[in-house]
């Protein structure tokens, strides 16, 4: 285990440790509403995940400044690659050099990241309204009395 | 550095504040919490959109909808019996072998990570055009080259909707043979 | 019919049993026109069949296949050869009778549900034409499996709780050997020999010969083969043999004489001449473990018959050690011994048929079950009786029973493989055959009735004669007859069946 | 016209029960909404065919969404196998729906009906989309769509055990979602791509040649191989839960037997085989079996898992009463074959797997629509009140012992290709002892399946089945069309068994998907 990879990598385990807890909050937890916090938790650590993965060092949000936005249509200017260095800089504007100046981070991940959240709240949505159910049929929402009550029906 | 490592410290603190504690209220607020430092970070990771959605979302509406499902249920969570010993069995494994598998992965922030390299060029570049120029590169992704997804997720929201409706609308028969019971439900 | 080709012949065998199922089903509520049907459609069956054996037992191999809809591997194919020619004849000339037969039973006793039983019956006749036509082991196997099936709700006719038990032990020993040791046996030949038609002279040669299966795995593969085929009832896989006795007398005579059990043992010579070959099976004794199995099988099953007071549970393990005579053929693998395992099939078909018509003739005409009740029966139903009479001495193999002719064959094959000492035990078996099936003929002839004051029979010093329905005394006397004529044919049946064992060589 | 359906054909099975959906909402009455998705659901099953038949004719066919290339848009990747699928769904979609009334009627209260036809569309949608959809993301979102919806659908049954079922398996479905996600992002870390042919080529990037070492081969050899096997471990166990394999079977059992029986009908033949796709593709399409069966011992760990996942769930079927749950057990059982076929990794025992998902369809599909039927008139699903059923509802009756033979796997029912095929496979391999298991397992069939044959025939009728009358015919008419087809398919093999011969050796191949 070497200094440059616990610094490249202790993200991670931060991350994969907060997903752990959540996993650990919905399979150790008997209250239903405890289960379903759990689970945001758990979702909530992949969506981070997802985003720290997108990051770049020294990067900017996927957002074009103003001055820059606009100009660059057509180009293919890039970003990192040094081999396509040599196109920017064929360009007379100085404001695509200073786009090629810009580093950013990976918008994929975000607009990935977006959908799972709302497929998160959706999920969420639907488990409360289930509890909201179970609680009014069975009146706790404690799967341990519930299943109590089923077996002694 | 610091702000991020206290962050980050922070998050996983309430992660555990909320498996600890027993009173649901205080855990909803905890996970209102929890979504909000989430936000910060992903704000610090150049992610403002998801931090955004992340805080209106995570620690807006779910934490409304959770206060609201407790008002109806009930606010104490029971003490678990069952010994915790398997799912911290099952929840060590599962970390573990996340752990493991992180030991390959690109390191944070790596500019030549297959990420970042793959698709050339990135979308950034390529949305510019494609985009008729948008600052935003993430929503113009949202609605182009990933609208397919946008549109099941728009699917999601409204089958979650409808399944919200279905569950909790009642039948007025069905309350009162709930009421003649005794509220003890229909037996097989 | 001239004009008919061969293969158009099978469609049409294959085709009639299929044809009287619909017939049976829609006109089930007319049962006399639903009766007539079935009769019909088996006269014209049987006639069709003895068209194709005319093609068949002059040299020709006529094959149809049901290829277009099956993948490789899968394929449903027929083609017919001599031994299962002679299979379809007993098979469809038998359904003739024991249609006759099972009207004249069913109406005499009340029976419930004869329109299912009709088209069961139909499905079971169809299942034993295909599995004798049949060009590999596939068909062979899927038919089996068709007949298990379609011979349940037969089995369990009554639908009562006697009928409940019969039928898990008929379904489950049938399906369980079929499945787990059947089966493996066929994917296991598949895998080694890579194809499963029934080639002259076997398919598992070549691959000895190139060392992908050895003698002992020959062997263990011969043993998975013969009690896979649970039909041929070989101990200890019989017991749904007499489990089906719960059964309606038509239905036991379709089990122990026309399709059930035939097929089994059909089967098990089809294998050992078409998949493993006279020859394998003879350089490699696979068959030798067998040999011992069937011998024992032979001995046991006597013994118990003896035992039984029961006249169908008697004719039942009557069945199994006769069986075990056809099985044990197999395993001998000579030429002499195939030979009279393939006449065994039409010998004992004919005879043990009689002898269960006579079994539900009693039971209908005089209401009796135990052979002890019997005495002096035989003078109020001499026809039924004196057909017992002639069939017995053809199981025994006495001459002139049909039976005489492949036991002989049977000894002679036994003697050719070296083995002798099995001619001892198809000695002491063909007396104990005597010792428990002569008694009650002779019973019935000769004892006095129990009580012969109350008989109702005995007026004015004289016996008159009451018989069971006549739909029933005819078929029996008519195979009774068949079994004597077979005797004088045997020779007839002998040279049609030379091909299946010379065309190896 | 023509050429324009041609071209959007890979995604209009998809669309077109989407768009009705909240039609059906916006409408608002039962009786439309019930002609608009029985509609839907008949146009997508042709829609379907047609996409079968021109993926025969023309080989895989990519459609890109927005006209979005990948790997920047979204692919939809149409093959055998997948179209092949897609047309089982939609068929067994339309059938059950056409099936629906009288037992929805009877199990359902009248004003959610509506309701329930826009979900159950969504749910077809949801599965359809994870059929062909060929980027990785996508079939999550597709996923969820198909869960939250069948959560819903299960809620819906009459009991309020039917919530307490549809919230475990919401919890268990989500976990395993989550999971997908997490062995997704690891994928998309290592590529940086998420259309998953993509992913198969980026990841190949990462192999690195066998050593020879005196002159033999050495095992193959992948660098980052631990995100790799990770993220394969993630994808494999989360979609286990969602194809309820043997022990992550847990949510099954009470899902199928409190949902109201159409529903039961429609997840029961479908959604558990979808999950069954999705890992055929990760280990065929994005993976190579080499990776997954050789890196990993995970053949062996699948045999097991399944083995004796057949063997322990087939037990549990025989002990209930409940019939309904009694077929749930069955529906593990039947999917440890699926697995037994696909852990084999050779073309007879990937055909069996994939034919066994059509097949055990048809078949399961055909048995619940009985059980529907029974319940309709019966009130019950426990076997004591189904006795001497065979009487007053023969039709009903001989509609479960034919069903009943085809999961027994008697020759002339689809069940028995499936059988065969998976033996012979095993016989392949020299599997012999897993040849043997598989064969005394199914005999297991035979005890679960007849004791409801002999409880329907052989018993005096109890009170319920004395008073009970024959199946509605709009009911039994739609019961026989799939009973027919389990016997149909057992003869005509050419196009299951050999589509999905196709499709196996179109995997095999390598044909990334």
């Amino acid at each position: 285990m070497t200094l440059t990879e616990f610094f490249g990598l202790y993200n991670y385990w931060i991350v994969v440790f907060l997903m752990m807890t959540g996993f650990y909050i919905v399979i150790a937890r008997r209250n239903m509403i405890k289960t379903v916090i759990g689970l945001n938790i758990f979702q909530v650590s992949v969506v981070l995940l997802y985003v720290t993965m997108g990051k770049v060092t020294g990067g900017t949000a996927p957002i074009i400044p103003p001055g820059i936005a606009g100009h660059s249509d057509g180009e293919h200017a890039s970003s990192h690659g040094s081999h396509d260095a040599h196109e920017v800089v064929d360009h007379a504007h100085q404001h695509a050099a200073d786009a090629a100046e810009i580093i950013y981070s990976n918008p994929l991940p975000s607009v990935l990241m977006l959908t799972a959240i709302v497929v998160g709240i959706a999920t969420t949505a639907l488990a409360l309204a289930l509890i909201v159910r179970i609680s009014e049929d069975y009146g706790t929402i404690e799967e341990d009395e519930i299943l109590l009550m089923d077996r002694r029906q | 550095m610091l702000v991020s490592v206290s962050i980050l410290t922070l998050l996983a603190v309430t992660a555990i504040a909320i498996a600890r504690i027993g009173d649901l209220w205080a855990a909803v607020m905890f996970t209102g919490i929890f979504s909000f430092l989430g936000a910060s970070w992903m704000l610090i990771l150049d992610a403002p959109d998801v931090a955004f959605t992340e805080a209106a979302v995570g620690a807006g509406i779910s934490t409304v909808l959770m206060l609201g499902t407790l008002a109806l249920t009930g606010k104490k969570e029971k003490p678990t019996k069952s010994s915790p010993i398997v799912p911290l069995f099952v929840v060590g494994v599962t970390g573990a072998a996340l752990i493991y598998g992180t030991l390959d992965m690109p390191h944070f922030g790596d500019r030549h990570s297959p990420v970042q390299t793959r698709i050339d060029p990135g979308f950034v570049e390529k949305s510019q055009p494609d985009m008729h120029g948008l600052p935003n590169v993430v929503t113009g992704l949202l609605g182009s080259y990933r609208g397919y997804d946008t549109l099941g997720e728009t699917a999601v929201i409204f089958t979650a909707g409808i399944a919200v409706i279905l569950i909790l609308r009642r039948e007025p028969k069905e309350k009162e043979t709930e009421r003649s019971t005794g509220k003890k439900g229909k037996s097989l | 019919m001239s004009n008919v080709t061969p293969e158009t012949l099978i469609q049409i065998c294959m085709g009639l049993p299929l044809v009287a199922l619909v017939l049976v089903v829609i006109t089930g509520k007319i049962a006399n026109l639903r009766e007539a049907c079935t009769i019909t459609i088996s006269s014209v069956l049987f006639f069709v069949t003895c068209q194709l054996a005319g093609h068949v037992f002059s040299g020709a191999r006529p094959e149809w296949s049901l290829g277009d809809v099956m993948m490789p591997g899968f394929e449903i194919a027929f083609q017919v050869e001599p031994l299962g020619m002679l299979f379809a004849l007993v098979a469809s000339g038998l359904w003739v009778l024991t249609t006759i037969y099972a009207i004249g039973y069913m109406r005499g006793h009340h029976e419930i549900n004869q329109t299912r039983f009709f088209a069961c019956f139909a499905i079971a006749i169809f299942a034993a034409l295909a599995a004798a036509f049949s060009a590999n082991l596939f068909t062979l196997f899927v038919m089996y499996e068709v007949m298990t099936v379609s011979t349940y709700p037969l089995v369990t006719h009554h639908g009562d709780e006697k009928a409940r038990n019969g039928g898990r032990v008929y379904l489950g020993i049938l399906l369980s050997t079929s499945v787990a040791f059947f089966m493996l046996a066929i994917a296991w030949t598949w895998s080694v020999a890579g194809t499963l038609d029934f080639t002259p002279g076997g398919v598992l040669a070549e691959a000895f010969s190139e060392g992908k299966i050895n003698a002992v795995q020959l062997a263990i593969l011969f043993c998975l083969f013969a009690f896979g085929i649970g039909k041929a009832a070989l101990m200890p896989f019989h017991r749904w043999l007499p489990a089906a006795m719960v059964a309606p007398t038509p239905v036991s005579a379709l089990l122990h004489a026309v399709a059930v059990v035939k097929v089994g043992v059909f089967s098990v010579l089809k294998v050992a001449i078409y998949i493993f070959g006279i020859d394998l099976i003879a350089d490699t004794h696979a068959g030798d473990w067998i040999c011992y199995v069937a011998a024992a099988s032979i001995l046991l099953a006597s013994l118990v018959a003896m035992t039984k007071d029961n006249l169908k549970a008697r004719l039942a393990y009557s069945t199994i050690s006769q069986l075990a005579y056809i099985t044990l053929g197999a395993a001998i693998a000579t030429e002499a011994s195939m030979l009279g395992g393939g006449m065994h099939i039409a010998m004992h078909a004919v005879g043990k048929i009689t002898l269960f018509f006579c079994a539900g003739a009693i039971y209908v005409g005089a209401h009796k079950t135990n052979i002890s009740d019997m005495r002096g029966l035989g003078r109020t139903m001499p026809f039924t009786f004196g057909a017992f009479l002639i069939a017995t001495i053809s199981i025994i193999g006495l001459p002139p029973g049909g039976g005489a002719w492949s036991k002989y064959f049977l000894a002679l094959g036994a003697v050719d493989s070296g083995k002798a000492w099995l001619m001892g035990t198809l000695m002491v078996s063909s007396l104990l055959n005597i010792a428990y099936l002569v008694p009650i003929p002779i019973l019935a002839f000769m004892a006095p009735t129990k009580n012969e004051t109350d008989d109702e029979s005995h007026v004015d010093g004289g016996w008159k004669i009451k018989e069971g329905p006549l739909l029933c005394v005819v078929p029996l006397c008519i195979t009774a007859i068949g079994s004597v004529v077979l005797f004088f044919f045997a020779n007839q049946i002998y040279q049609w069946l030379i091909p299946i064992v010379q065309s190896g060589h | 016209m023509i050429e324009y359906l041609h071209f959007h054909l890979p995604v209009l099975p998809i669309v077109i029960p989407l768009m009705i959906a909240p039609l059906c909402v916006l409408l608002g009455s039962r009786h439309v909404a019930n002609v608009l998705s029985l509609f839907a659901c008949w146009v997508t099953f042709g829609l379907s065919l047609l996409l079968v038949s021109r993926v025969c004719e023309l080989g895989e066919i990519s459609y890109f969404l927005g006209g979005w290339k990948p790997p920047y848009g979204i692919e939809y990747a149409i093959d055998p196998l997948n179209s092949f699928l897609m047309a089982m769904i939609a068929g067994m979609g339309a059938i059950v729906l056409t099936y629906s009334g009288p037992s929805l009627r009877d199990e359902v209260p009248k004003s959610k009906h509506y309701l329930f036809y826009s979900l159950y569309l969504l749910c077809m949608t949801g599965l359809m989309g994870m059929c062909a959809t060929g980027d990785l993301f996508n079939v999550f979102v597709f996923l969820e769509i198909s869960s939250l919806s069948t959560y819903a659908l299960i809620s819906l049954g009459k009991t309020r055990r039917a919530p307490l079922a549809a919230f475990q398996y919401l919890i268990m479905g989500t976990i395993g979602a989550t999971f997908l996600l997490i062995g997704i992002g690891l994928l998309y870390q290592m590529t940086g791509t998420l259309n998953m042919a993509d992913i198969g080529v980026q990841l190949e990037r990462y192999r690195v040649a066998a050593v020879i070492v005196d002159g033999i081969e050495g095992p193959p050899h992948w660098e980052g191989s631990r995100t790799m096997l990770v993220a394969f471990a993630f994808l494999t166990v989360g979609l286990c839960i969602k194809m309820a394999v043997f022990p992550l079977h847990t949510w099954l059992p009470n899902s199928y037997t409190y949902a109201p029986s159409v529903v039961t009908c429609f997840v029961a033949a479908t959604a558990t085989k979808v999950s069954v796709y999705a890992f055929i593709r990760v280990v065929f399409g994005i993976f190579t079996p080499e990776f997954a069966f050789e890196l990993l011992p995970l053949d062996t760990a699948l045999w097991s898992f399944s083995l004796v996942g057949i063997f322990v769930a087939s037990i549990a079927a025989i002990y209930q009463t409940n019939i309904k749950r009694r077929l749930a057990y069955s529906s593990i059982a039947q999917v440890g074959y699926m697995l037994l076929g696909i852990s084999m990794a050779n073309q007879d025992g990937l055909t069996a797997g994939i034919v066994h998902m059509f097949n055990h369809g048809l078949i399961k599909g055909a048995l619940f629509m009985v059980v529907g039927c029974f319940v309709l008139r019966l009130g019950s699903v426990q076997m004591d009140d189904w006795r001497g059923a065979g009487k007053t509802m023969p039709w009903t009756s001989l509609a479960w012992a034919i069903g009943g033979l085809g999961l027994i796997g008697v020759p002339v029912t689809c069940g028995f290709i499936s059988k065969w095929l998976l033996l012979t496979a095993a016989m392949e391999d020299e599997l012999y002892l897993v040849a043997a298991l598989m064969l005394i397992s199914s005999l297991l069939a035979v005890i679960y399946v007849w004791q409801v044959v002999e409880v329907l025939y052989f018993s005096p009728p109890s009170e319920k089945a004395k008073k009970a009358t024959e199946a509605p015919l709009i009911m039994l008419v739609t019961t026989y069309v799939v009973v027919a087809a389990t016997l149909v398919f057992g003869v005509w093999t050419t196009w299951s068994a050999g589509l999905a011969g196709d499709a196996a050796r179109f995997l095999l191949q390598g044909g990334a998907p």
